[in-house]
């Protein structure tokens, strides 16, 4: 597998880590009912088809991505800069 | 008072050659990390090209100035190569002295590609990675930065306390290499 | 036998070889197989079940019979395919799974129990008695099982991985593939062009046939002369593309040496490289598949197309007999090619009907195979032909039942194959694999001229896609045959018909599969074991299902075929993990004091990727508790040294590291003053402790942390996390400074005696007191200075420059030496830390919380990462076990990490478990053994007796339950 | 048709003419009291149990391929009961005392071979965790002995004990461990289940649960609407998509796990070997086969497929452990969908929907839990308790924090 890292471009799949659900961007706020962490920490869609997660390039430039994938074909549909993702307010 | 000695990073084992690849182990200076605080990228810019006569790179790329490199080092952050770092950077930038946690090797040669191609994932074709192009990436199991410093040369950083690994797995590719060339 | 006049082999250079001991004489090109058919070697193996007598079957890596063991000693490899194996001067090849000889088999018995060794017949008995499944039947069918042997020696071998980009990757070599690379290379496009075999030419090299006036394997040459000289082309031979991955990555195995009688001794004998391409053409062929008819498993019955390459491309015959049984035209160009050159050919037996014939070859059409006789090898076919039976004279059967494409690559991805009448066979989906497009035979062309067509208009294809221009490139002419077949799977007859040569599956096997409901091919797959050999199904998949298709009643589309599964061909465990035997698994990382530590005798032990001293023995010390115990006395009473340069340094900076820190801490960080540092607890999001160090702060905006060694690589990615993914507006910037300082501890009582010794500027107690940090200059080299310490003494950690990092020990050793004082290691920091109720990963397992640990009062008023977890009700309460100290109420007793706490009384099984030791050790301070450990509800049992007990090393020993902080709870002596 | 050495003499004697189907292909009732989405080992133990514990017949299980195409039939097929936590230690234990009779139980040669696990460890850390782990052991009454290195090199005198990378200091040796033939147990408890009147329907992939009132009252399948009074899912590798029909979410992330096999050799490992240092496991098939594998790929897929980072750096830590492996080539590998927790322990459990039910969350341990998961979901669906070995895998216990993480990496779902 191979993602496309946006400052490192086309690199091999073993160069990142891998953490989760996208959902992890979403930290709810201080004082969150216990339903939003058990959701935030543990539940999970985990679509068989497209999802949106989170990779580490610890590798290489130590950039936070969200990948949209597809978990049954391995397609890979866009890689964002983390940071660029929360910029947005997603 | 006795005086603190110096060791360098490898004591022996350089230079090698095997085949059409050399590796030495230049000493580069000083090694800055520089980070460029929020919104001061420009300053940061500024402040390199005015003191050190280079610009802070853009991702996968060096700059170069007379007595002076500016590598791409990951996501917001470059290391300045050569010279003491000007203070005047760290109002705009986080300036960490790396000089001693970063040893650089030179391989070089018409081999040195294909020595490379045993040890790291990434495309080293020329047309893909020309002269002046950087990587963080990995050499073997190590974090490593690669620069391509011309046609044939290449410029590889490993951690100072990985240096014998690095050392090892670079000479195993080179006279893995060249038994088949 | 060699025929005059054939094959390209170089019979002017001989090379000696041996097989099963004697001696044979091959040519220079020959194959492993191709040599003992020149010798008359029929007889080269025994099959997986039965031990039947089994020969050469193909002339590819398909070849399910010829599996033989190469070399000696620990370079013995097992399970090597004749057929591939070039042979070499002194080739030592053994044959498999025979004994006490391949000639005399004793275990050839099996064949005649063969009506109780059905498929799967081992479900249904064995049972009784229980104990003898291990005893006795398992290790029975253990040692008559498996093929060839491993030396049981460790793999002297070197092996190579590489990685290879290109724009265009050709899978195969023949025709096909060749005239796409040709067209790629014309273009300009970065090509890797791959061949499992020696040479290129693929089905050319095995054929009389023309390309443009020109004789294939001339043609193909020339075409390789050309692309050799491209240097956008890398041509590799010997390799096979063994796997299709995501994003256009692909495995590929190089036999690098295997063919050399005195490999380089730095080459790998074989390579394993990970090629990317933005497109790839799959242009792997076709395999010519079996008909399963009784007793088709003689040595001696081959593949046509085979028995045609080893008399065109080796200039061998495998008989001096042939006959041929077809359905299709393949076999006739066998007999074509036999007859041309002069062997006889028995006949053509030809399933279809109202075909042609051969010139001065009987031809028998609408026939079929029904029985073949011989003792080691075939020497009679008999058939049925016009309604009647006729035998034949015959010391080789040429056989074939039409061609498989190699489809195998395009399925790796999950893709399934689809089936094509026409041609009967599957052929691969459209974008089976995302840019690979499959060409020549294996897209189910079977003509030369449609090969080369088919490999220009794909690589044209491809070109336009990547955006190079279409360059210039005649498309040769070349024979454009016929295939025309008329299916034909299995011929009835009395005896048993193979499927699967290798692992002895028949047809009445998948017909017994299909009685028993074992419907589904994945089920018959699996209960038969037919195509699960190490040709992976190759020759017996296809009509392995068209048997069960028939039985049950289905067609062979909608029976499916079973998945496709990486490796093509088997790799060798070396090649894929090459680089890793001994240290090369990891990387070793040495400190700066490494050389000085070995000087001084310590045995070094790993701590992650880190090398540590374990204690530094004095004279007279013959065991590690005695240098560890004077150690220990050492920093209560004079002054330690000790690395600690492989605890993670992390730098941090910016006008918001303060509030930063308050967030990833469950303790306030921001009100930190400079120049001072403070203990913190890092939690994971889900409420358990993350990692435990300091933070110091050496400006208003500058902090450094500190992680424990085994963390730092975790706490550097989650720091990362929180940064970039939880709260990007904070300013601040984290650069990992590990490898940059050589820090030291300096700990005792002497400690600042030690240190003033060194710098350059005396200290205080006032300017330095407990927790305080600030620079420091040593002989002029400026360095950091923490007043801290994890032995509980009067302690520091200083830091200089790695570069520095020797002299600074050695010259902090013969301070401290001179005061009573010397180095100390990871058995005495160990200890140093149990007398302080000090934690290390021991505790800070993964499962503990904050609250466990006492530490719930450090868990400050704003929000931090964990802290919302950390409050779930599972997470606190009596019912958690909380750490605790525990001593030997016999002074002395023992104490293990990782025995269980029980009620004193109590019968120590799991119900009545309390708890358990992490740490213990004994304490020359106290003079006990102490340990620390969790216990329920355990600070409320400060004072009480728990059972310890260690089923395992069988030590029970009562113990008091008591603070973690066993030496000086008010921490004086840090302090002062 | 009772099978024995005898009756296959017999048949072989009379051409194999005499062999009946092992399992009906029947057509799906209009109704059902029990339905089990999934047959696989989870769920066709299940349906084993209920009819043979409970008594109970009007049960079907539906597969949406065919039986045991999940992961029962791609392992490592690594049978063993070496847990530490409470919780845990009591049901592996129950399973492998399962293990033990199931032949005899099922009649069927599921070639269970207690042949020995080795755990190594490579420090004094790792050893503790093992000793630890150990004492655990024992205190459930199961077996485990402590390994020095020279106790190691007696068992496995191959390894690397010179120059390997991570030094072995020692193995935890759980005699009891070993292996079975994963396609057997799914068949033998197929053939159980059918012989007392379970309807295994195969192709029938369920496409929706039907709940009324907040109560299950069948479920949409391929094959039409089939009813029932109480449905358990029981899909590993799919629990999300079919728990999402009910409208739950889960906690599990579904990951890939690789495993390989080489080709056939005579006998050279005769345990199973555990590598503490490079998440390497491996074991030797009767017919030969080195099976073994590693850890996740790592991300989120349902391809049942893997990358070759992951498979070399199994082959990476099998070279440095076990160089004698060398020259065995890796003839497949495979990859099963495992459903990661986000504390490595499984889920067997009611649900908020009255009469639903879940098995899932397996990780990558289910195989050896195959018979008590089943014992332990049909007592809960029999009875509407919980089974006293399976008490703590409760559905709702990430929320409360009542964990079971063995390895205590947390919650994050792949790194258990």
């Amino acid at each position: 597998m191979r993602l496309n890292c946006p400052l490192c471009g086309e690199r091999d799949r073993r160069e990142f880590y891998y953490m989760g659900h996208a959902d992890y961007l979403n930290r709810p706020s201080e004082g969150a009912a216990p339903d939003a962490w058990d959701a935030y920490l543990h539940l999970r869609d985990n679509p068989a088809g497209l999802t949106r997660d989170l990779w580490f390039h610890e590798m290489g430039c130590s950039a936070w991505l969200v990948v949209e994938r597809n978990t049954v074909t391995h397609e890979i549909l866009s890689t964002t800069l983390a940071t660029d993702v929360k910029e947005a307010g997603e | 008072m006795a005086k603190l000695i110096a060791k360098p990073a490898l004591e022996t084992g350089m230079p090698f050659a095997a085949g059409d690849a050399q590796l030495s182990m230049p000493d580069l200076g000083c090694l800055t990390s520089i980070a460029p605080f929020d919104g001061a990228l420009a300053a940061v810019a500024a402040s390199l090209m005015a003191a050190h006569g280079l610009g802070f790179p853009e991702p996968s790329k060096m700059t170069v100035a007379e007595n002076a490199q500016c590598i791409w080092w990951g996501r917001g952050q470059a290391m300045l190569v050569g010279p003491a770092v000007d203070d005047g950077l760290a109002k705009h930038a986080a300036l960490t002295d790396q000089s001693d946690g970063w040893v650089a090797f030179l391989l070089d040669g018409a081999g040195s590609t294909e020595v490379l191609s045993r040890l790291t994932p990434i495309d080293m074709r020329l047309s893909v990675f020309p002269d002046g192009h950087t990587a963080r990436t990995q050499l073997g199991h190590m974090m490593a930065s690669i620069t391509r410093t011309g046609a044939q040369q290449f410029r590889i950083m490993v951690f100072r306390s990985m240096v014998q690994t690095a050392l090892h797995e670079l000479q195993g590719a080179m006279k893995a290499v060249a038994a088949q060339s | 036998m060699r025929v005059a006049g054939k094959g390209r082999v170089n019979r002017h250079v001989t090379v000696p070889f041996t097989f099963d001991g004697k001696r044979y004489s091959a040519f220079e090109g020959d194959t492993l197989a191709s040599a003992l058919l020149a010798n008359d070697v029929r007889l080269v193996g025994r099959s997986f079940k039965y031990h039947r007598p089994r020969g050469i079957f193909s002339a590819g890596s398909e070849e399910p019979n010829a599996l033989v063991t190469i070399g000696h000693g620990a370079d013995r490899t097992p399970n090597v395919r004749a057929t591939m194996q070039e042979v070499y001067e002194g080739l030592s090849a053994r044959s498999q799974n025979a004994w006490p000889s391949l000639r005399w088999d004793m275990l050839a018995v099996n064949d005649s129990f063969a009506p109780f060794l059905g498929a799967g017949f081992y479900y249904k008995t064995f049972m009784w008695p229980k104990a003898f499944w291990e005893r006795v039947y398992e290790p029975v069918i253990r040692r008559a099982a498996g093929l060839g042997a491993l030396s049981g020696q460790h793999d002297v071998g070197r092996y190579d991985k590489a990685f290879a980009h290109c724009d265009v990757l050709v899978i195969g070599g023949g025709p096909t593939g060749l005239m796409a690379a040709l067209v790629a290379g014309r273009a300009g496009a970065d090509v890797i062009l791959a061949d499992e075999n020696s040479e290129f030419g693929g089905r050319l090299t095995g054929e009389v046939e023309e390309i443009d006036g020109q004789q294939g394997h001339a043609w193909a040459d020339r075409v390789v002369a050309e692309l050799a000289q491209m240097p956008n082309v890398r041509l590799m031979r010997r390799t096979t593309v063994t796997g299709s991955y995501d994003q256009g990555s692909f495995g590929a195995l190089e036999r690098v040496s295997l063919h050399h009688a005195c490999p380089h001794p730095d080459a790998p004998l074989e390579t394993f490289w990970r090629i990317t391409a933005k497109r790839s053409i799959l242009a792997a062929g076709a395999l010519e598949r079996p008909i399963a008819f009784p007793n088709n498993d003689r040595p001696g019955i081959m593949q046509a197309g085979a028995v045609r390459t080893y008399l065109n491309r080796w200039g061998v015959v495998p008989g001096r007999k042939v006959a041929v049984f077809t359905n299709n035209d393949s076999g006739h160009r066998t007999a074509q090619d036999l007859h041309d050159a002069g062997i006889e050919v028995t006949g053509i037996i030809d399933a279809r009907t109202d075909v042609g014939s051969v010139v001065g070859v009987p031809t028998f059409n609408d026939g079929q195979v029904v029985a073949t006789a011989g003792r080691r090898g075939v020497e009679q076919v008999t058939f049925t032909h016009s309604g009647g039976q006729k035998t034949i004279a015959a010391d080789c059967l040429a056989v074939s039942g039409g061609w498989n494409p190699s489809v195998h690559l395009s399925c790796h991805m999950n893709a399934r194959p689809q089936w094509r009448e026409d041609i009967a066979a599957f052929v691969a989906a459209d974008g089976a694999v995302p840019g690979m497009s499959i060409a020549g035979a294996a897209a189910g062309a079977f003509t030369t001229a449609a090969c080369l067509s088919g490999g220009a208009n794909t690589a044209l294809g491809v070109l336009a896609d990547l955006g190079f221009t279409k360059p210039e490139v005649a498309v040769p002419k070349a024979q454009d045959g016929t295939y025309d077949i008329t299916p034909l799977w299995s011929v009835a007859g009395n005896g048993r018909a193979w499927l699967d040569f290798q692992n002895d599956v028949t047809v009445k096997d998948v017909s017994l599969a299909a009685t028993e409901n074992f419907a589904s091919v994945e089920h018959m797959k699996r209960y038969t074991t037919q195509g699960m050999a190490p040709d992976q199904g190759k020759n017996s998949n296809i009509g392995a299902l068209a048997v069960l298709a028939d039985a049950t009643g289905r067609t062979i589309p909608e029976t499916g075929t079973t998945t496709y599964r990486p490796p093509y061909t088997p790799v060798s465990i070396a090649a894929m993990g090459a680089g890793a035997r001994g240290k090369g698994f990891a990387p070793e990382r040495f400190t700066t004091s490494h050389t000085a530590s070995v000087q001084r005798g310590a045995p070094m032990i790993e701590a992650g990727l880190w090398y540590r001293p374990s204690y530094f023995p004095a004279r007279g010390e013959t065991t590690w508790q005695e240098a560890c115990e004077r150690e220990v006395r050492m920093v209560r009473n004079a002054v330690g040294i000790c690395d600690v340069s492989t605890l993670g340094k992390i730098d941090l900076q910016g006008p918001d590291a303060g509030a930063f820190l308050d967030l990833v801490y469950t303790n306030t960080f921001s009100t930190l003053k400079p120049g001072r540092v403070r203990y913190g607890v890092m939690l994971r999001e889900d409420g358990h402790v993350m990692d435990d160090g300091t933070a110091a702060r050496l400006g208003p905006d500058h902090f450094v942390l500190t992680t424990t060694t085994a963390a730092a690589g975790q706490v550097m990615r989650h720091l990362e996390f929180v940064h970039q993914c939880i709260a990007p507006q904070m300013n601040l910037r984290l650069a990992s400074v590990t490898e940059h300082w050589a820090q030291f501890a300096v700990a005792g009582p002497n400690a600042r005696e030690v240190l003033n010794a060194v710098v350059d500027d005396p200290i205080t107690e006032e300017e330095f007191p407990f927790m305080a940090c600030g620079a420091v200059a040593i002989s002029g080299v400026e360095g950091r200075l923490f007043r801290i310490s994890f032995s509980g003494e009067h302690a520091y950690e200083v830091a200089v420059p790695a570069r520095y990092g020797d002299g600074l020990f050695r010259m902090l050793l013969s301070v401290a030496e001179a005061l009573g004082g010397g180095p100390y290691g990871m058995e005495a920091l160990n200890v140093l830390r149990i007398e302080k109720g000090f934690l290390t990963h021991a505790e800070l397992h993964g499962r503990t919380t904050a609250f466990d640990l006492g530490l719930g009062t450090m868990i400050a008023k704003k929000d931090c990462i964990g802290k919302a977890a950390a409050r779930r009700p599972g997470l606190t309460g009596p019912e958690r076990e909380q750490l605790v100290g525990l001593r030997a109420v016999k002074a002395g007793d023992e104490i293990t990490a990782g025995a269980h706490l029980f009620r004193e009384g109590a019968k120590p099984i799991r119900e009545n478990g309390l708890g358990y030791v992490t740490s213990a050790c004994y304490s020359p301070t106290m003079g006990n053994t102490l340990a620390l450990g969790f216990l329920r509800n355990g600070r409320a049992r400060h004072g009480k007796r728990v059972l310890m007990v260690d089923h395992l090393r069988q030590i029970s020993t009562v113990c008091e339950v008591c603070d973690p902080v066993f030496f000086d709870p008010e921490g004086r002596r840090a302090r002062g | 048709m009772r099978y024995s050495g005898l009756r296959v003499i017999q048949q072989g004697l009379t051409g194999n003419r005499g062999w009946k189907p092992v399992w009906r292909s029947p057509e799906p009732k209009p109704e059902y009291d029990i339905i089990i989405i999934g047959g696989g080992g989870h769920g066709l133990s299940t349906a084993f149990y209920l009819a043979k514990n409970h008594g109970l017949k009007n049960i079907a299980v539906l597969e949406k391929g065919y039986l045991g195409g999940g992961n029962v039939g791609r392992n490592t097929t690594i049978v063993r009961a070496n847990y530490f936590l409470q919780g845990n230690s009591e049901f592996y234990s129950h399973s492998l005392k399962l293990w033990e009779g199931l032949e005899d139980e099922l009649n069927y040669n599921i070639m269970h071979s207690q042949r020995g696990l080795i755990n190594l460890f490579h420090s004094d850390g790792q050893r503790d965790a093992f000793v630890r782990r150990g004492n655990a052991m024992i205190n459930q009454g199961d077996d485990a002995i402590l390994l020095d290195r020279e106790g190691v090199r007696a068992h496995l005198p191959y390894l690397d004990y010179e120059q390997t990378r991570f030094p072995i200091y020692g193995g935890l040796y759980h005699p009891r461990g070993g292996t079975a033939r994963h396609d057997a147990v799914a068949w033998g408890y197929a053939r159980g289940a059918d012989a007392r009147g379970v309807d295994l329907i195969q192709q029938c992939e369920v496409t929706g649960i039907d709940v009324q009132n907040g109560k299950v009252t069948g479920v949409q399948t391929t094959r039409g609407a089939i009813r029932a009074k109480k449905v358990a899912m029981i899909t590993a590798g799919r629990s999300g998509q079919v728990a999402a029909m009910a409208g739950l979410r889960l906690p599990v992330e579904s990951h890939v796990l690789q495993a390989f096999v080489t080709e056939g050799l005579k006998p050279v490992i005769d345990h199973v070997v555990s590598f503490g240092m490079g998440h390497f496991y491996i074991s030797q098939s009767d017919k030969g086969g080195l099976v073994f594998g590693g850890d996740l790929d790592f991300h989120a897929s349902y391809a049942q497929r893997g990358n070759l980072p992951m498979a070399e750096h199994v082959m990476e830590a099998g070279m440095t452990l076990m160089p004698m492996i060398g020259r065995a080539k890796v003839l497949r590998s495979w990859g099963g969908i495992m459903d990661m927790t986000p504390d490595g322990s499984p889920i067997i459990d009611k649900t908020p929907i009255e009469g639903l039910f879940i098995d899932c969350g397996w990780n990558y341990g289910g195989f050896k839990a195959v018979p008590a998961s089943g014992w332990a979901m049909a007592h809960l669906m029999a009875t509407g308790q919980p089974h006293e070995t399976a008490a703590k895998f409760r559905l709702n216990r990430f929320a409360t924090g009542h964990l079971l993480d063995e390895e205590g990496t947390g919650s994050q779902h792949n790194l258990h």
